[in-house]
């Protein structure tokens, strides 16, 4: 790679994958610098960056770990939130049609619901945060199956190896899965937002600063914010 | 906080796939290392292949064969009311799949050492060919199903890809040790993930030595 | 009454050699093969066995079919009845002394046969070793055990007492024309010793060329080889008093020769003066 | 979008790790196979322990090991220039860590079963302990040390966890095959996922029917 | 000039035996070792060639010292100049007969040796043969071959004839003598056969009781075994025309003997007339 068109390596939440995609196509239109894309689970990624990975910018798909790294003297600014995950109940079996009240899953139709590890995925810790607003956690803790990400547990409700389960508003309408089976979005006020941000990283201090500092910046642009939107999220 | 439950799950599952597979490769084994054929070589060469995808992806295929609204999980479901995702009876049989070459490989290649008037002599005496594979021929490649029993155990001991895919880590049913440890390690939670992974090598290793040392008194006797 | 016919095809030192053998050996009879290394004596025995599969003929053994080509009869080595002692003996190296002979037994059957095998074989002490502590003629003696425990129609015996020293083999040759009378068995032995073969069996078939060449009593057999009534040996000793030491094969004799020029290496032919023959032991048989 | 870059590499580090590991292992396995004393059983229990954590979390523990904030990764970045994490020399030794039972164990206990007076009789010809190891003693246990190679083989291609973590998924760099199938199942592009898993299957299998046919010819000679 | 007192508690049949041994041997010379089966002849050889470690004692060969527990000397069985022929061949199944010959020779030396023992032991016509598809006789003769080609200076053999035939027996004791003569060797023999051990060896030394009972030359320690001046034999055959037919341990003779009352099986002794020795060849030594 010549000096004069710097690449930049972002590590990027596996399932922001088609957004940033679609953020990175929007950004070339008018800026040529390479932009290679490093996929993987949040955990993972900061994981790495600890360890000095070559990555430039991070987005992630929650709060927590970009504020870690920012905490341990990784990143060059404080992370900022550029878009808000939407919960929704989704199922794939044509007999069961998801509603927002939740009350369904108590049904013995429904032998497993598939929720995100709340230890480690935002979607996971949302859906338990309402599963106990509504009552409900108690009374379907054994129906419970826990994916280790979004995705892994998105993938349970497509298989139909769980009944149905809570996953993110930015999976059903992807373009893999739009057909597949019915969803309903949850009444965003009843669990905490589930913020995701981006932060700008130590290893792009030096040559490539300004690059990374301008495709930084366009994750929170207009441009940007439309894009969130059609992928669905919030964005504020 | 440091459960006990994984680690006891953990072992169950080990034990229980080591039996299942040792009971299904002996024979496999003992037919593969009978006269070649191209058809053997084949099915040795397939024997392996669940090696060759990463577990994860594994598990992805398993939890679409296994998935109720698919024909083989159907018809488990239906006929005999039996769902193997997020069961343990699923992880078993997922173990014993992924873990096969590891059983498999090391217990045909000590048959095919064994000199062939081993098998004869037995045969002459009036022993069937279960017998003699029984009383004669496996007692005779000690080292070789050591080996085979120390590769799958520790395997699926740590075997993770699939467990996770088929699993759903429910606690005290799917949730293994090396889940657990991924677990914490994925939260930052590294003093619990190294007494998870301290109390896994310790039990592992205190069953290896065990395993070994049987295997020390065989050959200091002189063996084959 | 054993009937076979075989026909295989050896790939031999010198190329292929077509095996063709045929013969009927009655029940109760103790047959030797004799013939160089490489004649196929081996491959013979591993056919009547069922370890080898003949090319083409049959394998008769009391009205019992073991192999027929045409009828496509092949009956397995476990049907067939048989003791086999193996040139490399093939014992259980996972199992000792008693436990491989004890072995073909099935779990109800007595086990007074090992013991009295154990004993006859010189093998009582070691019963409970395991087979790799064994000298090399301790493990030939636990395979000829092993081969006779189950009373086997056919003994099937590839050289069994090659590594034996002459003390034991005699003991053994003992044993084992005891157990094929006793069991009423049909031996068939391949040895290169013509003084086993005189000894044990009743017939020798001689296999040259992948045929028999002669089927004969073995006394006949061998006779041919020598001249009667003279023996050739070698002086291998002269002593002071004149006396020299004739090695007769395995044997050594003291003469005191009419000839005195008599050298260390020379071959000498003893004539055996008939009137000198008197009889040691008178047995019945 | 199917590359041929993640299947290149795979099979580089693949074949890379197997022979590394053979030329590693070897030494260690006929050690191991000589007389026993209660040292090499605990060493040889210790070569197992790879197995028995789960692949992430080898991972985590290697990234520590080799970060050069860290002691030994300090040392290699100032003194080799030397930088392990994200690199494909990294990947190489992380999976040889990683793979190293499957290498070990199989010509061990091959080793083990050969009759002692073969290796006697290679020495009473003047022959060095390595000269018998190669010319002798290796070439008279070909099933076992085909073992030894497909399953380090098809664990090396299959691996993910390790690599994962160690790698960084840096396309063209540390993005092997089995990754690449990885993030396509998690961004559920199953197409492109079967695709890239079905080129490793028959690649795979390919290379496992060449080795397998070799093994075959030796076979039918009649082995010892 | 080999020498040795060595040391050795081995655990036999009859629980443990301690094996003491010492002996001198000249250079050049050929000894064998007779004794029972499981006296420790093998275990003795496998000290001398450094596969055993004895307990005590030492082993020094032509001012060199091999082994010397009070020193910690032992040298490695590489570095003892010794070629080993093993009671179960242990021939390397990955090479061929050729292979398996040559595979002592260094890069650079003369392969003619090679061919020369093929051609020696009968083996020419097999040289590319796999170990496998020889017979026990064949693979006998590739050991012994391979054990000589290196021109070791002390040359064990553990019961190396034991699975050939008559005839290729006494073509392999030449040939044994012959190498070992040219060769300038040190030879010691593990065999069961007196006729062996006198034909081929200057010394024997009988192995009882872990010891050394006694050591002289075959012909005189085997001879007390007999009476002087008869054969002892038995009855094999009467023929039609009232011959009997003696068999004399591997030997048979024809005669008509003056008692008529023979019958099989009969023992009987045979005095050999000394007035009727007649020289057949006479070699010089
Ligand atoms: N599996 C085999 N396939 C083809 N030929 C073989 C096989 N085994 C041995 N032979 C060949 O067949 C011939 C006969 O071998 P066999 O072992 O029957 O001889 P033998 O008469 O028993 O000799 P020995 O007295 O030396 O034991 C030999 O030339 C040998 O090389
Ligand atoms: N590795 C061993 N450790 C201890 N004792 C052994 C070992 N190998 C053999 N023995 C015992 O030592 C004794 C001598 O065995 P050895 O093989 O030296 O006998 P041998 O004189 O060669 O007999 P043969 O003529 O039958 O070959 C036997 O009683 C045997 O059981
Ligand atoms: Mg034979
Ligand atoms: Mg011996």
């Amino acid at each position: 790679q010549s000096s004069k068109q710097p690449t930049l390596t972002i590590a990027v939440a596996a399932n922001m994958q088609y957004t940033i995609e679609a953020l990175v196509t929007e950004f070339n239109k008018t800026d040529p610098t390479k932009i290679d894309v490093v996929l993987g689970a949040s955990g993972k990624l900061t994981q790495q960056i600890m360890h000095d990975a070559p990555f430039d910018i991070f987005v992630s798909a929650d709060t927590k770990f970009p504020q870690t790294l920012a905490d341990a003297h990784f990143a060059l600014e404080p992370p900022r939130v550029y878009a808000q995950g939407v919960l929704v109940l989704w199922s794939v079996r044509p007999e069961i049609q998801p509603a927002p009240d939740l009350g369904l899953l108590q049904d013995t139709v429904i032998k497993s619901i598939a929720i995100a590890n709340p230890q480690t995925a935002p979607y996971g810790s949302a859906a338990q945060f309402l599963l106990k607003k509504y009552d409900l956690y108690n009374r379907v803790s054994s129906k419970l199956v826990t994916g280790e990400s979004i995705t892994q547990t998105s993938q349970f409700i497509a298989t139909q190896s769980a009944d149905i389960g809570f996953t993110a508003k930015s999976i059903v309408v992807s373009k893999e899965m739009k057909d597949k089976g019915k969803w309903v979005e949850l009444n965003a006020g009843d669990y905490p937002p589930i913020e995701q941000a981006a932060v700008l990283l130590k290893n792009a201090k030096g040559n490539h600063e300004a690059a990374a500092r301008k495709f930084y910046s366009f994750l929170y642009s207009p441009k940007a914010k439309a894009i969130y939107k059609q992928s669905g999220y919030l964005v504020k | 906080m440091i459960k006990f439950d994984p680690i006891w799950l953990t072992l169950k599952l080990a034990f229980g796939t080591t039996l299942i597979l040792f009971i299904v490769a002996v024979p496999l084994a003992n037919w593969l290392s009978g006269k070649r054929n191209i058809f053997k070589t084949v099915i040795e060469a397939i024997v392996s292949m669940p090696l060759v995808l990463p577990p994860t992806v594994i598990g992805f295929y398993l939890l679409l064969a296994f998935s109720p609204a698919n024909g083989f999980g159907k018809w488990l479901e239906q006929w005999l009311n039996l769902r193997l995702v997020f069961s343990f009876s699923g992880l078993l049989i997922a173990s014993v799949i992924y873990s096969l070459p590891f059983m498999v490989h090391p217990i045909r290649s000590g048959l095919s050492s064994l000199p062939p008037s081993l098998k004869e002599a037995a045969y002459s005496l009036g022993k069937t060919k279960w017998q003699t594979l029984l009383k004669v021929l496996l007692p005779n490649i000690k080292p070789s199903m050591l080996t085979a029993i120390v590769l799958s155990f520790a395997h699926t001991v740590g075997e993770f890809g699939v467990v996770l895919m088929i699993g759903g880590n429910m606690p005290g049913k799917t949730r293994t040790a090396s889940i657990a440890i991924y677990d914490e390690v994925e939260t930052f939670n590294y003093y619990n993930a190294n007494v998870y992974a301290g109390i896994l090598l310790v039990l592992s290793f205190i069953t290896l030595l065990i395993l070994y040392s049987f295997n020390r008194k065989t050959q200091q006797q002189g063996f084959y | 009454m054993i009937e076979f016919s075989l026909h295989k095809t050896l790939h031999t030192a010198e190329g292929e050699m077509q095996l063709n053998v045929s013969a009927k050996i009655e029940s109760g009879k103790f047959v030797s093969l004799y013939g160089a290394s490489g004649s196929g004596k081996t491959s013979l025995l591993r056919m009547l066995a069922g370890f080898m599969k003949p090319e083409n003929g049959y394998i008769k053994v009391n009205d019992a079919v073991w192999f027929d080509r045409a009828k496509k009869i092949n009956t397995e080595p476990q049907h067939r009845k048989i003791g086999f002692v193996f040139q490399d003996y093939a014992l259980f190296p996972n199992m000792n002394v008693r436990e491989n002979i004890s072995f073909a037994l099935k779990k109800n059957e007595s086990k007074e046969i090992v013991d009295e095998l154990l004993e006859l074989s010189g093998l009582s002490n070691l019963a409970n070793r395991k087979i790799q502590a064994l000298s090399g003629g301790q493990q030939q003696r636990v395979a000829l055990a092993r081969a006779i425990v189950k009373k086997p129609s056919v003994l099937l015996l590839d050289e069994p007492l090659s590594a034996v020293d002459s003390g034991m083999r005699a003991q053994l040759q003992g044993t084992l024309a005891e157990m094929h009378k006793r069991f009423g068995l049909t031996t068939i032995l391949v040895s290169h010793n013509s003084d086993e073969i005189v000894k044990l069996s009743d017939t020798v078939f001689h296999l040259e060329n992948g045929k028999f060449q002669q089927q004969a009593a073995p006394a006949t057999f061998f006779l041919n080889a020598f001249t009667p009534g003279t023996l050739t040996g070698t002086i291998v000793a002269i002593e002071d008093n004149g006396n020299a030491v004739v090695l007769i094969d395995d044997r050594m004799i003291r003469i005191d020769p009419s000839i005195k020029r008599l050298k260390i290496n020379d071959k000498v032919e003893i004539i055996c003066d008939p009137g000198t023959v008197s009889i040691l032991d008178h047995r019945d048989c």
